[in-house]
């Protein structure tokens, strides 16, 4: 088994593993801040600390055969399904090893072999898509589950609509999973959107749905596993709604100057890490000794991979002019 | 060899395909009960059942998108957008998703996805139903486009689309339809390859779609030597026979069912001029139709296509004069 | 005032008014139905007959200041908002007369002065520019309103849940109706949706919905002046889903083979003329014998308005090179 | 006249705008109350308040659309796209409706609006947001389309678009947000009207974007004696300034930050080539991006836009032996 499967199969088997990893994905999110705040990345990103726990969550329940369509803020779900810390840096930074070659960018992560599919910059887009796996899935005849993972914003854009009044009318085995983090961009849920409670929007499909904390891991394994049982039982599509919180800016430029005053503070006792490290600690399974030993490892691990990255070549020039398609016969001739 | 409609081609080319292919699937709107608004899925409901031949409801971008995912799976599914207006709704699946695809997995995965749509004028349709609309789809690397212009080019283009590991767009000429034509089904079209369809020395015709038979009677009325090109692939145009007839006849004109603006004919103008300078015997022009959106009355309609009558004019200036024909709205005081 | 802003005032001010454009509207149809048939217009038609209470409910409620956005299925809601039935049909027929001088044809109706807006072609596209409409209204100060009337199917793309939503959003002085005449061309609703009652999608938007007996003009004006009113006293956006059908076919070539056996007989015991008829026989106002003559009156009329358009020139060809732009200033030097 | 940079004469020409005409608005995603993700509509929201300056939902097809309908009600609204290529959820409203709204309302209405749009290569945003796709806008008959390449043309070409009686497509390349320039707010640069930037006899060169400033680098380092035309409208381009231009020099290049395949500058070279065939001393050419997806990697994207360097080299070689040149990645062997 190579190291992304291995990392895999932790987090799906290991509770400590999933601790780690959601350790993991703060470290390497608070080191890509760094790296853009230090110029020494270009382009921009968009990260998810706050997020971790639905990330990690969601890797531990779903096979390697299942699909996930996630999005530009992808760093998290690629760490969780198994991806590594080199080949996500690698790609942020626009190296040869990346996910990508170097030519996607933080942006765009992708692994086949865990079942993530490209990651994609426009808001809606991996819902119909996520459920296009779905259908292959349905018409094969295999029990696998497509999904797709998408922010609070985007369910007022079209594709959301569409995607899931497809997905209930077909009966497919997806799961839609809504990482309300509370702002799209700049603005507050409630500016954009009418309604708080994003999941009743599966009401206009006769889709099952429900809330769950995605601020604790254990609370998203469990909902996920209903839907993605269901999903994989032939009970068809549902609709989940994680509350998180985006303790970062938007993306690389923003500050988060319009939070109300409190609001991230109020957010940040209930960061998934400390909810988790928490139970950890009341049920034994690790020593606050353990905790701390476990996140300055990450942070020494993170760094020597920041240095692999920086030593590592850049993409040939030829890279650019790859894997965009099969030339015609008639051309190759 | 079999006379059908250009409908019964693409019925036949889609059964073919799926018979010889279990992953091949088709969706879209009133495709499967209703055998498709154009009759162009006729009997795939009835031989392949409901799991691989789909209704959709009205969305245009759920259902492109669940191709994108369904291909990337293992699928080999065929869409349908109804009119080619319609991608105007779900563009974004198409040229930014799939077409981008492979390039964003770091060539791990293919698309292999077909979507059809109907377009162009002469049926009555009105300026939203009736455009050909290439340009949307063109400058997407990553993305093939090819329009039939018979019965036998819808079949073996059809094929050759599902066939093709990536994305490719189909454009199918909507007046063409119930047109007749021997289809021989072992015949292969490869996607880039044009079909060169007259030969002739005096000047060198490169069109497509319905434009083709448009352009055959133009040649035989007029009594011109012109060589005879259907493009069949937009994307990636067959560089090699449209340079091998101008460098053998001297003289270009590409005959478009797109505006004068923006059209996918320019490309090939600059291509030829660039690379065949030295051995031009005139300029090389285009005739498309006028930058107006598509009339409904019937009479305008019939003007606004490039007409048989009016092509053989242009040839006849050009070859005679050397000079760039002027355009019949021109010439009619017109814009 | 001329002859179609009296037609509108005559819909807004007199019940019998209302019956006799119901009986014109059907009459047109048919007549449009049969110079299809008879391959002397070319292109193809979307026709309403079923769906004329409507039309006319809805016209009869409204002021020429609020706009209406229908569809390729227009020529009801065109004659109903005062449209003559030879701009209709000379439009249908491509003749210079139409209300679109002969360039847009069947699908296109338009008349700005009767605040009908050029119909689309394109399933949902209404919608938004409807609540564009009512933004201008609300942004200017005015209490006009925008309407947007579309078919069921239409409920499953995605301008319809993107307009809906920002009209919500933003309070817009807009209504929404929804034709449910059951099918979205040859498919059964309950075929592409979920869910049967269509006007509980507004849930999603926190906006007032309703539904409202389509085949009874009294109660199209009913509910829809209950919505009228509320949008323009500042109460915002409405969704009405009028139950209908469609008599017809979806368009010029559907012989509506797929409908259940039965159904298209069950629903003509609910013609919408026909409850009409009776209503007014029931209260006096008008006899059999008046409502016979109406009906044979208008079919003489709209001969001589076939007659009319038949005679009509043809467009000028320099018609299809204007009202494209406004050529630009460097242009025109 | 005042420096500022490219943003900031966005937001002041907005501003300048929606003071001199209470009709004009702007709602786009974050444009209101954070001043837009780029920061070019700053100040708008404190001076004009929440009525004119709005922000929406993501749902690009819902605001696009109700601009549609409150310019056809009186409004002038400008709405945002913060990225050209979400243009691909919303083409529609743009193409479909707005731009043949005049025609299908029989002349009697008119759709004074203007969408904004982010675009091209340059900043490290990778293949879905750094495309220019002036392609999916042209061949639509009703829409003018312009392009600023400076602080000066994103000021005066921005008031003319919101002038401008019909919808007008603006796309600003992104890279030159925080350029620097003068502008003259009294300064007119007419839809149409190309900007003569540079006199040269030796070749013409056509280009507009960013392209603009790395021609001008190309022709200073080079020192060949070029005419640089800034094209600043796209559709309908200024076929006056290029011929007359041509007319004198014989060449042309046209730079084009676009694909190979589709790119808008083939139609220049299409129309100068049929007008001026015996005119021309080599064959007019283009200069493009490869067909491949817009990469990342910063060594990658700087060669993916055309360099001063290349430009450089191919003008002098295009004067020098009158031949086409080559592409800088055919010479490297990479396609
Ligand atoms: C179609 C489209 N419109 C706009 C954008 C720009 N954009 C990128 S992220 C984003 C906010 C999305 O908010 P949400 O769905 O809550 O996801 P989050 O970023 O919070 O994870 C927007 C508007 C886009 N990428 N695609
Ligand atoms: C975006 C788009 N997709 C598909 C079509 C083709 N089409 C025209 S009418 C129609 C059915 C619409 O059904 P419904 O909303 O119920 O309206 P009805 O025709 O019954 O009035 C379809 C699919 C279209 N015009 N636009
Ligand atoms: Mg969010
Ligand atoms: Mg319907």
């Amino acid at each position: 088994m190579n190291t992304s499967m291995q990392r895999r199969v932790d987090v799906q088997e290991n509770e400590i593993a999933r601790y780690e990893r959601m350790v993991e994905i703060r470290e390497v999110e608070e080191q890509v801040f760094e790296l853009f705040a230090a110029g020494e990345v270009r382009g921009t990103t968009h990260l998810c600390q706050g997020q971790e726990a639905l990330a990690v969550g969601l890797a531990s329940i779903l096979r390697p055969t299942d699909t996930v369509l996630a999005t530009y803020r992808g760093h998290g779900i690629a760490l969780a399904l198994g991806l590594t810390p080199e080949v996500v840096l690698g790609e942020v930074m626009g190296k040869a090893i990346g996910c990508c070659g170097g030519v996607g960018g933080s942006m765009h992560m992708c692994d086949m072999s865990l079942g993530l599919l490209p990651t994609s910059t426009i808001v809606g887009a991996g819902i119909p898509i996520a459920a296009g796996t779905a259908l292959a899935f349905q018409t094969q005849g295999v029990d696998n589950v497509g999904v797709s993972v998408f922010g609070d914003g985007t369910t007022n854009i079209g594709a959301f609509h569409e995607g899931l009044n497809l997905a209930s009318i077909w009966k497919l085995p997806v799961v839609f999973i809504c990482d309300n983090n509370v702002y799209g961009e700049y603005s507050r849920i409630e500016v954009t959107t009418p309604i708080e409670d994003l999941h009743m929007r599966a009401e206009s499909y006769k889709m099952p749905h429900f809330a769950l904390d995605g601020m604790d891991v254990e609370a998203v394994r469990k909902g996920v596993k209903e839907a993605v049982e269901r999903a994989r039982s032939g009970g068809g599509p549902t609709l989940i709604e994680a509350k998180t919180y985006r303790f970062a800016g938007h993306s690389r430029a923003d500050q988060g100057l319009y939070r109300p005053e409190g609001e991230l503070e109020e957010w940040r006792k209930r960061d998934p890490i400390k909810v988790t490290e928490d139970s950890l600690v009341a049920r034994g399974v690790l020593t606050l000794e353990n905790i701390a030993s476990i996140k300055s490892d990450m942070k020494r691990i993170i760094q020597e991979v920041i240095a692999t990255c920086n030593a590592a070549p850049e993409p040939a020039l030829a890279a650019m002019f790859e894997n965009i398609w099969t030339p015609p016969k008639a051309l190759q001739a | 060899m079999a006379v059908m409609r250009v409908r019964q081609a693409i019925s036949t080319a889609l059964a073919d395909e799926m018979r010889a292919d279990s992953s091949v699937m088709i969706f879209g709107e009133d495709v499967a009960a209703a055998e498709g608004p154009f009759k162009t899925s006729e009997g795939l409901l009835t031989e392949f059942g409901p799991l691989r031949v789909r209704d959709t409801p009205i969305s245009e971008m759920a259902f492109t998108g669940a191709a994108v995912g369904a291909a990337i799976m293992g699928m080999k599914p065929v869409v349908e957008i109804m009119f080619m207006e319609f991608l105007g709704v779900a563009l974004d699946q198409l040229v930014t998703e799939a077409a981008k695809m492979r390039y964003l997995s770091n060539g791990t995965l293919s698309v292999p996805m077909v979507v059809r749509a109907s377009s162009g004028a002469g049926v009555g349709f009105g300026s939203q139903h009736s455009q050909t609309l290439v340009n949307w789809v063109a400058a997407t690397p990553g993305l093939k486009v090819v329009c039939p212009s018979d019965a036998q080019s819808a079949y073996s283009l059809i094929r050759a689309a599902i066939q093709d590991p990536d994305p490719v767009m189909v454009l199918e000429p909507r007046a063409l339809y119930a047109e007749r034509g021997e289809v021989d089904t072992g015949l292969k079209i490869e996607i880039g390859a044009a079909r060169l369809l007259r030969r002739g020395s005096a000047i060198t015709v490169v069109t497509l779609g319905q434009m083709v038979n448009i352009c055959r009677s133009a040649i035989e009325a007029s009594g011109i030597d012109a060589e005879l090109i259907d493009l069949a692939t937009i994307v990636p145009w067959d560089r090699q026979a449209v340079l091998e007839s101008v460098k053998k006849t001297g003289r270009l004109v590409v005959v478009e069912e797109a505006p004068e603006s923006g059209g996918w004919g320019s490309e090939i103008v600059a291509t030829v001029t660039a690379q065949l300078f030295n051995q031009l015997k005139g300029a090389p022009f285009r005739i498309t139709t006028p930058d107006v959106p598509v009339p409904f009355n019937g009479a305008l309609e019939a003007r606004f296509i490039p007409t048989a009558e009016d092509i053989a004019r242009q040839l006849a200036h050009a070859i005679k004069t050397g000079e760039n024909p002027k355009t019949w709205w021109s010439l009619e005081g017109l814009k």
